[in-house]
């Protein structure tokens, strides 16, 4: 029977990485891998401890996601044993297939500098200037220290550079949880009823705000806008509701190509040095493209058929990667 | 060597607790401190011990200025003390607890303890006072008696000049009383100096020659034991003529009527874990049922199962005619059996709550859920009265009372529950003489309102002055029943019990 | 004695008052910082906030004024809380207002595991309720997958979010459940007998206290506070999630030792845990309306969080200090 | 009574051995159940992981072991190691394999800052560790702004990660540690004073025990220990995060009581530590090499902890269970 692969991912108790785990094992299934997935429960030390239960249980091949620098050493554990890594929304700073770690095959992630950078770009243009002629924002942080939530906040800052006429009001840590954004942002917007518009760092954090904003009184989407990430269904709602100015996401998928691309290797198919390195462009998604996306992506999901892009089942197979893409 | 204390003073926060002692402890002589609970006995002995520095006063060592800044400082000078609270630390083995504060005599070079030597050193010390303790036995499991033995054994292994004894016998009983008697005797032989505080005036006229009397912190004289009658102390000690006897007299035995009222417990043939065996007895209504023996003897045992605290091995007990068998205390003190335990520190009571909070503890009066304070007050107050608890108020800290008096809040807690049996274990451990003549009267009028009372002590005169019948257990088995406590003599008692 | 300790106990008294309002002082000196710091925080709008956003700490903080004061601990509130949300979200869109019954029954239950846990099993509630923590939180993860569940019904949400007169409905409950916890704890005879088993426990099991059932009760007692507290949290987030109520539990043992209720039990007071949760919320209600760094933001909070139980543990009335 | 004694005595010896091997046979219940389902499991090459992933653990329980055994309580383990791990990273690469003495030297100062909260300044280890585990975190944060550090000095790396005679260095340290920890706990004053506070801290004062310094003394070689795992997990991961020990005091905390060290102090066992870190380590590698479901391995987790402390605790020994 088929090989087994093993995936170790940050955490299970957010939507996004059960999005992530749904659309692999929607894979595996498709092309007869034995899918064995360990949660890291947001301990460093578990994702470590994790990656070697997998090496000693001899899997033959791993797709893991390098949070809090654990990528050199689940890499090396894993040269040790001669089993292929796929790494996948984390960027660890340095690049697959080299000498050092020939048994990283591929990265596979976002840009979430990007991502932050489109959030504020969209949430910038929407927001009209007080009377000091400045807009004001407030930014409700993820978990800090987290390398997605550094990332997403250094593309906020490279927006910031040019956008001049933008003041951020305050910034508070909404720990990527709602509840606790809910309640941050409420405090930071009662020291600051001034602000127009708030950049939220994921989909439950943009959640909570739209909530504190509603206990208050005010209309998101109206009053103030917020933009959010991750395209979870409740925030599509959002969207669509007009509550949400803008969200982007769909990198969830990343899991799924990474399995397809694991897959062919395992089968002696190696990845091609060109597509060694995927910085998924992600799906923005504004409330005149609601009906588009839910047209093109029944449930959120692209259709995707995971042997049709496998060279192993298909020889003339398109790559791996596909992007979520409106079609027109 | 000779240790003398001018005019000590020592208060705490407003409490004066010394004010004005002056003592001179002579080498060959045991020399007894006595006065009532809060009388300063302690607290002058603990400044003599360095474990507490007076706010004034002079002492001095042979001459010398005395000025010890610690326990262990007054120690290397040849002065021990032996707290009156036991400090025994249960986690630690019997030879570490004797060399607690000087573990490192024997340590080595790596800073291991050679446990060997240790423990022989230790097995030594014991024997020498004739303590029938292994090193080996666990802490844990040892009685009260023993773990005095075992801080007496501290207290000489330091090999002091001058050794304090604070109520050292009051958790003994009587054969433990005479071991450490004949110790202290032969340690006076030897030239040590002695300090011994105890209540019980027999023990103090049989080992000291000297005596101090402390009333309310304040030096009242010392006296050579041989000129001073036994009535004179005490009236020195509590500021009044105390009866002849401190036990009240027995209710006269009506020739016409019977004496006594209904058997309120009948205990068949009961067996208790492995401390007690084939025990039968009854307790009538009006009755006090002595229950005398060594500790371990099965009394203590006995209560644990009349209260439902331990179960019954075999056997089967009745209360007032009906079948009894206790699943839990809180079954017993509904059916109106109340329970007083040996150690009022760590059973009776809890210190921190008002004396109110304890006394109405075994059975708030209630509406419903929620508790009548109203009638609390009511409760208490009369008990404080009936019991002459000396309190400012109901609700003040139990902290703040003399051992006596804590005991007799522990007795009104069972009095509180209008009981028709009372198991009272040691009810006057520790308590000074006036109020224990007071505890007896209580106890002698519940009585004769018909309450049922066991009565089980290590203080043989109060099991002949108190009870009516007596039982003497040894080793888990009644092996002698006295019909008429009055007639009984302590050498009778004995003699069945060891 | 009675002449020599009358003066010391009045003076204790007086004493007392002082060391009573050491928590009340903390405060009043937080407020003053913030309100130097920030012009808006001393507002109305701003302190019927903080009290909305206190209310959930607060009504699960009263229950843990019982067991803190039996001397034992819980460590699984907010996995319960997490629950009683979940089957709030899930019971809201059916039952209305009434999902308060589902909510409460099942923080009862989880409670009364814990509690049996502790008085029958006889596992030390420490280790107990950390093993319910990570149980209770593992089943809420097994049924959310990770995805929140909203809370959308209008007739719940306009219960348990409305204002009237212009006061939240959940501070109103709040207030509600604090009045009757006082009354609890200093009225009743489960209060009394909660307290003796944290002064002695062998000597209310002695004194015939029925110390098992006291301690089960004073579980599901708790529990079902969580109920309600999850209930509040589940309509102020309008969803519940799996991350609900993470960490809640340091932050509720915090807000009843800085209030006055030491570890080492006997000694309870609502009063004081309803001004430690104040303390806790308005110093990081204060902290984000004023802008601290966020790098900086748990250092302030530790240090305070420390230096509160340093000014206002009773000393005194605790002895060792474990 | 000598005679009377004698008996319960020695039977109570062989009940008490009994007793002792509980949380051995705990251990071999696992390791029976997770053979039977993976062949794997049982190999030298995993028991060697098992090993490796448990030193970490370990070190710090060796040290929590001490604190427990005197009944006070560390909750700011994880974050003195993620101290320790980000000086190890900063130093590493400029001092190699001697990064190790200011891992040492930062995790003893974090932990004499905890002792003195709790010695000198008589707040009760909960919270003051509960308050110095947010600070420290803080500090970390402020740092490294989240910024990963990582270690990639060779000297380094192959002094704590390599192997001789096929054993990984770490757990060679670990096996020292525990018999120096061993033979402090178990042979030296400082171990018997450490458990005499634990049994009765009012004796042990009376007995003239320095009961202040002695408890300092025991937070800084927690610390130190803790300074040890920090300088190991940095190099393990070969990086040191802000996240990096979230959580771990709560595995530590169950480790040491698992192993038979109840919570209430006076009695502590370095073997029974061991045992205890053995399970945590073995029940999380047996449970992802066996694939149990992700959403499940809590549950388990937490309900087989809660089981081995109901089966192993001896409630003998520790009287009142709170
Ligand atoms: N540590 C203390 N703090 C406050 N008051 C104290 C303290 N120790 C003793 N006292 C008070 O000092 C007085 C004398 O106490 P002390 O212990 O010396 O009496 P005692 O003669 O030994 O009594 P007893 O026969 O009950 O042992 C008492 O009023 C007591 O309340
Ligand atoms: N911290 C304290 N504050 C106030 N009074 C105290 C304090 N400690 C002890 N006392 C009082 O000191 C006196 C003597 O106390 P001690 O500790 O010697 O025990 P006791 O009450 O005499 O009981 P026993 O003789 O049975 O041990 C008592 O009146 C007691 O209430
Ligand atoms: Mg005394
Ligand atoms: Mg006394």
């Amino acid at each position: 029977d088929g090989p087994t692969v093993g995936v170790v991912v940050p955490t299970l108790d957010a939507q996004f990485w059960n999005s992530y785990v749904a659309f692999m094992k929607k894979g595996a299934d498709e092309l007869g891998v034995h899918l064995v997935v360990l949660n890291a429960d947001n301990k460093p030390d578990q994702m470590v401890k994790s990656l070697e239960d997998l090496v000693a249980q001899k899997v033959d091949g791993i797709i893991f996601t390098p949070y809090w620098a654990t990528a050199a050493r689940g890499l090396t554990l894993a040269k040790e044993a001669d089993i292929p890594v796929i790494l996948t929304d984390s960027y660890p700073d340095f690049s697959p297939q080299t000498e050092r770690f020939p048994n990283y095959i591929a990265f596979i992630g976002p840009s979430d500098e990007d991502a932050g950078y489109q959030m504020a770009k969209t949430l910038f243009a929407a927001i009209k200037p007080g009377p000091d002629g400045k807009k004001v924002i407030g930014v409700v942080n993820g978990t800090a220290g987290t390398s997605v939530a550094i990332d997403r906040r250094k593309g906020l800052e490279d927006a910031l550079k040019e956008a001049p006429d933008v003041r951020v009001a305050g910034e508070v840590d909404g720990n990527f949880v709602r509840d606790t954004s809910q309640t941050a942002f409420e405090s930071l917007f009662q020291g600051n009823p001034d602000i127009t518009g708030v950049w939220a760092a994921n989909g439950g954090t943009a959640t909570g705000v739209m909530a504190a904003l509603k206990n208050h009184g005010k209309a998101p989407g109206k009053d103030v806008m917020v933009v959010g990430m991750d395209l979870n269904p409740e925030n599509v709602e959002a969207v669509k509701s007009g509550d949400l100015l803008f969200d982007i996401g769909g990198h969830w998928l990343q899991g799924g190509f990474a399995l397809v691309t694991l897959f062919d290797q395992i089968k002696g198919i190696p990845v091609p040095p060109a597509a060694d390195n995927v910085k998924l462009k992600l799906l923005p998604l504004t409330k005149d493209r609601v009906a588009q996306f839910e047209k093109d992506f029944p449930g959120g999901v692209p259709t995707y058929d995971f042997r049709q892009h496998s060279r192993f089942y298909n020889k003339d197979a398109k790559p791996a990667v596909f992007e979520m893409q409106y079609s027109n | 060597m000779t240790l003398t204390a001018s005019n000590l003073h020592k208060s705490y926060g407003q409490t004066r607790a010394v004010n004005g002692v002056s003592i001179e402890l002579r080498p060959g002589t045991v020399h007894a401190i006595v006065g009532e609970n809060g009388a300063g006995k302690s607290t002058s002995l603990r400044m003599l011990a360095g474990a507490e520095r007076p706010d004034a006063g002079e002492m001095t060592l042979n001459g010398a200025r005395y000025a010890p800044p610690s326990v262990i400082g007054a120690a290397t000078l040849g002065v021990s003390l032996v707290y009156q609270e036991i400090t025994i630390n249960r986690s630690l083995s019997v030879a570490e607890n004797i060399f607690i504060d000087r573990l490192r005599m024997f340590a080595g070079s790596l800073g291991f303890i050679d446990r060997r030597r240790m423990e022989s050193v230790a097995q030594a010390i014991l024997e020498r006072i004739g303590a029938q303790i292994s090193v080996s036995s666990d802490t844990g499991r040892l009685n009260l008696g023993e773990l005095k033995c075992i801080e007496i054994a501290r207290a000489l292994s330091t090999s002091p000049k001058i050794l304090l004894l604070d109520e050292s016998t009051a958790y003994l009983d009587h054969r433990e009383v005479q071991a450490v008697l004949r110790v202290i005797g032969e340690l006076k032989g030897q030239g040590m100096t002695i300090a011994f505080v105890s209540h019980h005036l027999d023990e103090v006229l049989a080992v000291a020659q000297e005596l101090t009397i402390l009333k309310d912190g304040q030096f009242v004289g010392t006296y050579r034991t041989s000129e001073i009658a036994p009535r004179e102390i005490h009236h020195r000690m509590v500021g009044r003529e105390l009866a002849k006897s401190i036990y009240p007299p027995r209710p006269a035995k009506d020739p016409g009527k019977t004496a006594r009222g209904p058997i309120v417990l009948e205990v068949s043939d009961v067996a208790v874990g492995r401390e007690l065996n084939n025990i039968s007895l009854d307790v009538r209504a009006g009755e006090i049922l002595g229950l005398a023996g060594l500790k371990g003897a099965g009394a203590k045992a006995l209560f644990a199962a009349i209260c439902g605290d331990l179960p019954l091995r075999h056997g089967s007990m009745k209360l007032a005619g009906g079948s009894y068998a206790p699943s839990s205390p809180t079954f017993a003190w509904r059916q109106g059996v109340a329970h007083l335990p040996g150690d009022r520190n760590n059973e009776g009571l809890i210190a921190e709550f008002s004396v109110l909070d304890n006394l109405v503890m075994a059975r708030p009066p209630r509406h419903g859920p929620v508790f009548d304070r109203a009638a609390a007050i009511t409760i208490a107050g009369d008990l404080v009265a009936q019991i002459g608890i000396k309190v400012q108020s109901v609700d003040a800290s139990c902290r703040s009372l003399s051992g006596g008096n804590l005991q007799k809040v522990v007795i009104g807690k069972c009095l509180a529950v209008g009981p028709r049996l009372l198991l009272l274990n040691n009810p006057t451990r520790g308590v000074d003489v006036g109020a224990r003549a007071e505890i007896y009267r209580i106890i002698r009028q519940w009585a004769a309102q018909g309450l049922a009372i066991i009565l089980s002590s290590e203080d043989m005169p109060e099991l002949i002055g108190m009870s009516d019948r007596l039982l003497v257990l040894r080793q888990g088995y009644v092996t002698h029943r006295i019909e008429t406590a009055a007639d009984a003599t302590e050498h009778d008692i004995i003699g069945h019990m060891a | 004695m009675p002449n020599a300790s009358g003066e010391p106990i009045r003076n204790a008294g007086r004493l007392e008052l002082i060391k009573r309002s050491f928590p009340l002082a903390m405060l009043v000196l937080l407020i003053v910082i913030f309100s130097i710091l920030s012009p808006r925080f001393l507002t109305f709008s701003n302190l019927l906030i903080v009290l909305q956003q206190g209310t959930v700490l607060l009504v699960a903080a009263l229950g843990m004024t019982f067991v803190i004061m039996a001397g034992s601990i819980d460590l699984s509130v907010g996995s319960i809380v997490a629950i009683a949300a979940l089957v709030t979200a899930f019971t809201s869109s059916s039952l209305g207002a009434a999902a308060i019954i589902p909510a409460i029954t099942v923080g009862a239950a989880a409670g009364l595991v814990n509690g049996v846990l502790l008085a029958k099993g006889k596992v030390p509630s420490f280790i107990a309720t950390m093993g319910a923590m990570v149980v209770y939180r593992g089943i809420v993860l097994l049924f959310t997958r990770g995805a929140p569940v909203s809370i959308e019904d209008e007739q719940f949400l306009d219960t348990y979010t409305n204002r009237t007169l212009g006061i939240p409905h959940s501070v109103i409950i709040g207030l509600v459940l604090t009045l009757i916890a006082y009354g609890i704890i200093n009225r009743t005879v489960f209060g009394r007998e909660v307290r003796a088993i944290g002064g002695g426990e062998r000597v209310a099991i002695l004194t015939g206290i029925q110390v098992a059932r006291v301690k089960i009760y004073m579980y599901v007692l708790l529990g079902a506070l969580c109920g309600i507290a999850g209930l509040l949290q589940g309509a102020r987030a309008m969803a519940a999630t799996a991350q609900l109520g993470e960490g809640l539990e340091l932050d509720v043992i915090a807000a009843v030792v800085v209030g006055g209720t030491p570890l080492t039990g006997g000694v309870g007071s609502v009063v004081g845990t309803v001004l430690g949760v104040l303390i806790i919320t308005l110093l990081s209600n204060g902290m984000n309306m004023t802008g601290v760094d966020p790098y900086l933001q748990n250092i302030v909070k530790g240090t305070v969080l420390v230096c509160a139980v340093f000014v206002t543990i009773d000393r005194k009335k605790i002895g060792i200090i474990k």
